[in-house]
């Protein structure tokens, strides 16, 4: 079964300049670019502690107070109420069944709730069977998957997921990007995740987030390889080799200037 | 249930026994404190003078309940709502609370009358405080990272507080209104003080003029009998509508 | 809303007339009760309804804003009432002597009013009660720092009883008095109008300054003047229309009042005796509660 | 802080416009309600006689406080580490909410005598409820998964209360706290009823009795300041100690 | 910079038997043992949903209310206070520092913090420069190494991780891999983790949970492979294949009986 399609807008590029943003004066980006190109996957890789959440949220308009930062769409536009965003804890709402978490979206904007779409989610996610659970009824990787379904639901031309898949299983984990991939494909798309396999997978960009000073290295791709790339692809080995290679170079866990 | 039943008389025989001491060491002076066993004689003896006048209270109560309720929760979303207009009307809520009711009886009387309203007025008056602090302090400690998505999801300042702060809230909420329950009764008998000719508060002040201690503290044990049940019902519909409510969840 | 007293005519319809009493009712409210109770009220075509307060200084409030056609006061606090400029008028008068006294425990420490000195005395807050404990001290050589005074408010006698004060001032000797002997401690009591305080009218009947002219006024006082007659003719009869009124006054404290109340009833509640409310102003000046000693008729009017 | 002042200055000016619309409803009689211009006019004359009553009235609320607090947090924690003891006592807990001040005051005289102590016993017996109602309710509403994580830790009940369900039920005890410091000043008036000599609420009553309505309302206006600026502390201490307190976490 | 030894318990073993484990009426095991080699590292796999958190939970004595189960350890003696819990989520304390965080074992057994051991945990999981913080104040990351530290101080003779490694990127989570494996040498660990590769690193025992109705497969080991393992050992991706096909064939993600 799946989602029944709707019309897609257009793709839609971003540029972000963070010129600077600080937690409590510590400064986290100086004079950094980011750019998502239309309707393309961005994955984003870093270690531990080096911003990469940050950066999503300067995207999703949630940045720290006095930050200096801008962004830019191609159609000039703001990006206000274009954005969905999966934060990297589920924030699932505690009191709400799943499937009431999932048309969450819908309720914020006085919508008519998709229930066929969010049922048809539901299934997909493998969730359809604990529709009337509260969230602390579910297993993490069922919160995950809840959460990854309410993104999925908002339907926006960009997307952000911060560690979308981290809580899964591997074969759960594939099912998900291919469901992220097919429902999403043709949207801007910002994916932060810890695992090159699936940064190498769905990305047709692929960035690396290095620092402090953050800086943003892109991790160069065989051309012609379009994403989503089989699990069984032999290139995909010898990339994860390259871009964890990439990974090691890089400053001492969690420290920041 | 069965257990239930158990508790309520463990504790009843519990404040009978502190009762008996609190007695003996008022040195047995009935007309301080009457013994339990005379009182009890004499809330039988009167079952149905008390019985009227419970009936009144107990309409004021629940009158007091739902107008001090209504208006509560109402002015806690007003001024969560809206920041500035907290800034400047939390000191008038908190003026509300610090007037004795000997100082307003009149005025209450002028506008309101004798009748319900005043007393009702009161007791409402005396319910809000509770409620409003509580759910105000509630609505404004929602979770950021809630308030962060509710954002990027495109809500309007109204559907986020429908959605979000009011549910986030609801447990704070519940105990505010724990509290107004607890003073929901001595609300509704100082409202009697507006002047009145029925209710428990008036019987217990018109016992008390007449050295009826015995009646007076007859009337006290329906009251407490009053916000005994109150605040038991309402534990159990909080307990029942609110499942989720952890103070701080992980 | 009340319509105003002087709207009614002569219709079938009984005129409403609102009476705020100073307390709960108690025999000192007999001939209001009496009139009610006997249809002395419904005989001059009035339908009264008798208010009763659970604070003794919100009915001259309500009278002179309007919610009451009269109140019951106290002739002491009528001169305070319009030394503040409250628009009232005593129209009518239903104690016409002090019931006020000051009680100690009899066979206790206080024999005699010297006995107080160094004591304890409560009070509840009445307003002039420390004038008239201190004009009763000075009548016994004392002053009124020689004792302590602490407010008390809602416990008299329990308060001597329980020996937290040696006396109080405030007890009312046709009440208070039968309370302590009914409970087994028997009271004495001193008498303000026998220790340098001029007597005066414990309990009057004030209306709204602009309305004492209003003819349901007179009309009330006919009829308490009909009912103090009954009263005091048929005693026991009377008794039993107040308890019938009120049963839940029906007890031996209550029959007890009644009795010591009767003979202090005005026989005549309309008399005003312009003398005694210039006396008592001028004492009240003396002893520094009023400022000024207004001209009697500006708050206390003979109804004709 | 300037702004803060700006604030006060502006909630004054919208209090006294409230208070003159009341005045003119009753139709400026002052001796039920004088104007706010009159009322000021008095309280500065008599600035030194209400100082006076105010320092009394001051420190039975900050005593009152202190002991209602201290009580009421004893007594939550009590009765969240014994649940067998909460469901037996909390009936007499709201029970102690019911009585009103007329019926225990000669008690309280007897016990405690005509001092400061039954003022603030009477004080501390208004404040107490909020409180422990408020501090109990958070205690209870620990998230499991701490719970979890202590009793794994070898956790005993007390460092679990301690380390545990006490700091995560604080900001339930704040908003109690701020419910207790909005009743205090009635409570301390309540407990001058119970018979004084000097105190902000024998002030009021005894300028009631001389119908001297606008030193009546003179000392409410001290009355309302002292409730403000307590309320105020409160609330910023509250904001600067537990900076934390989000309702729920995810 | 190591942490100073501290003399081990003797390694214990433990038998878990689940007869009946239930939520809300929903069974979730009945009749399943778990085997847990003393001094060894156990690491548990399986989809999301299938039970692993619940199983692991059986063993740190935190069943829901109604199950039937038994623990019997080698020793004989009660397990209760021998066992360290990193449950999926953090569970951080709020209002304590990181610091604060790691020693509350110690204040909750009122026992001296060993203050000293903290600093250098806190050290090597990378959060020397963030002692200070606030949970709040941390990247997911860094939140879930400050949880390691916590469990690491524990110093029990029994370790229960539940994905303690999931939200870190992969060169970090070698490093806490190693840490983890160094500190908790001859302990008796059960790991739960999604990632095989993990898994064949560390586990000295591979057990797969499959469900519904839930039962366990162990995955068999060359022989003489001691754990832990070089990430470059090129029999890893061998087993990784083999335990990632023991992996699919499962039910559908998410069911439940
Ligand atoms: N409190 C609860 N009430 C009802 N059902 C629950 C509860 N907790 C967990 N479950 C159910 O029990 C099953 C097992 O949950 P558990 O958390 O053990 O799964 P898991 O294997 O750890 O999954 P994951 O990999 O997603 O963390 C799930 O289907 C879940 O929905
Ligand atoms: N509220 C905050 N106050 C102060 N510092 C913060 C705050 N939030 C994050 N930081 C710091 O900012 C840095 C970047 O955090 P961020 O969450 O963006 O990291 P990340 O790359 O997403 O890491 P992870 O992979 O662990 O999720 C971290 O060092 C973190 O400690
Ligand atoms: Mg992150
Ligand atoms: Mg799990």
């Amino acid at each position: 079964m799946t989602v029944a399609s709707v019309a897609s807008p257009p793709p839609l590029g971003l540029t972000l300049t963070a010129r600077h943003v600080t937690y409590d004066g510590i400064t986290l980006f100086r004079d950094l670019t980011l750019d998502l190109p239309a309707g393309h996957w961005t994955c984003l890789l870093g270690i531990s502690g080096v911003g990469k959440s940050s950066l999503l949220r300067l995207l999703a308009d949630l940045a720290p107070a006095g930050s200096d930062y801008h962004v830019q769409t191609s159609d000039n536009r703001p990006l206000t109420d274009r954005v969905a965003y999966m934060a990297q804890q589920d924030l699932l709402l505690p009191w709400l069944s799943v499937l009431d978490n999932i048309t969450l979206g819908a309720r914020l904007r006085r919508q008519p709730a998709d229930t066929a779409r969010a049922a048809s989610l539901l299934e997909q996610v493998g969730l359809a069977d604990f529709r009337h659970r509260r969230p602390d009824q579910l297993s993490g990787g069922q919160r995950q998957r809840a959460a990854l379904a309410r993104t999925l639901m908002e339907d926006r031309p960009v997307v952000l997921m911060d560690e979308p898949f981290s809580a899964l299983d591997p074969v759960t984990r594939l099912q998900m990007q291919d469901l992220a991939a097919t429902l999403l494909d043709r949207r801007t798309v910002l994916l932060v995740t810890h695992d090159p396999l699936e940064a190498l997978r769905l990305g047709e960009q692929v960035l690396v987030l290095t620092g402090p000073p953050a800086s943003l290295t892109s991790h160069p791709l065989p051309a012609d390889w379009p994403a989503p790339r089989a699990v069984d692809d032999p290139r995909l080995t010898n990339q994860q080799g390259a871009l964890l290679a990439r990974l090691v170079h890089q400053r001492p866990a969690g420290a920041v200037s | 249930m069965i257990r239930r039943l158990i508790h309520i008389l463990v504790s009843m025989v519990m404040t009978a026994l502190l009762w008996q001491i609190a007695y003996l060491a008022a040195g047995q002076q009935d007309y301080l404190l009457p013994s339990p066993l005379k009182t009890l004689t004499t809330a039988v003896l009167k079952a149905d003078l008390l019985a009227r006048h419970a009936l009144t209270t107990g309409a004021e109560i629940l009158l007091g309940l739902l107008g001090g309720g209504l208006v509560g929760v109402a002015s806690a979303l007003l001024l969560a709502s809206f920041a500035p207009l907290r800034r400047w009307l939390v000191p008038v809520l908190v003026i509300s609370q610090a007037i004795p009711v000997f100082a307003i009886a009149p005025l209450l009387v002028l506008w309101l009358g004798y009748g319900m309203a005043s007393k009702v007025a009161m007791a409402s008056l005396i319910i809000y405080f509770p409620i409003t602090t509580a759910f105000l302090d509630g609505l404004s400690r929602t979770a950021p990272g809630w308030l962060d998505l509710a954002q990027v999801m495109g809500g309007s300042r109204w559907t986020v507080l429908r959605h979000i702060r009011i549910p986030a809230a609801l447990p704070s909420l519940g105990a505010g209104l724990k509290v107004a329950v607890g003073v929901a009764p001595i609300g509704a008998v100082i409202g009697e003080w507006v002047g009145s000719s029925t209710g428990l508060g008036y019987l217990m002040l018109h016992a008390n003029a007449r050295m009826q201690v015995d009646l007076m503290f007859a009337a006290l044990l329906v009251l407490a009998g009053l916000a005994i049940t109150l605040f038991w019902v309402t534990d159990r519909l909080l307990a029942r509508l609110l499942p989720w409510r952890a103070t701080t969840n992980e | 809303l009340l319509p105003p007293a002087n709207a009614a005519t002569s219709t079938a319809s009984a005129e409403k007339v609102t009476i705020m009493l100073d307390w709960f009712v108690n025999p000192d409210h007999a001939p209001l009760v009496i009139a009610k109770a006997k249809g002395f009220f419904a005989d001059e075509g009035l339908d009264v309804d008798l208010q009763a307060p659970a604070d003794p200084n919100d009915p001259p409030k309500l009278v002179a804003a309007g919610k009451a056609d009269l109140a019951v006061s106290y002739q002491p606090q009528l001169h305070l009432q319009a030394a503040e400029g409250l628009p009232v008028v005593r129209v009518g008068t239903l104690v016409a002597t002090p019931l006020n006294s000051l009680v100690a425990l009899k066979g206790g420490p206080i024999a005699s009013l010297k006995d107080l000195k160094g004591r304890k005395i409560g009070y509840s807050v009445g307003g002039f009660e420390d004038a008239v404990l201190g004009a009763m001290l000075e009548s016994a050589g004392l002053k009124l720092s020689d004792v302590e005074l602490v407010n008390i408010n809602f416990s008299l006698s329990p308060a001597i009883y329980a020996g937290q004060v040696d006396a109080v001032i405030g007890a009312f000797r046709n009440f208070e008095l039968n309370q302590m002997d009914l409970a087994g401690k028997p009271g004495i009591a001193f008498y303000p109008e026998e220790n340098g305080v001029p007597a005066y009218d414990e309990l009057i009947l004030i209306a709204r300054k602009d309305r004492a002219n209003a003819p349901a006024l007179k009309k009330v006082l006919a009829a308490s003047e009909r009912a103090v007659q009954y009263i005091l003719n048929h005693p026991t009869e009377a008794w039993d229309a107040f308890v019938k009124a009120y049963p839940e006054l029906n007890d031996d404290l209550n029959k007890r009042a009644w009795a010591d109340t009767l003979p202090r009833l005005a026989l005549r509640p309309a008399a005003l005796d312009s003398g005694r409310y210039q006396r008592f102003a001028e004492f009240l000046k003396q002893r520094g509660l009023i400022k000024d000693i207004l001209p009697v008729e500006q708050y206390a009017v003979a109804v004709r």
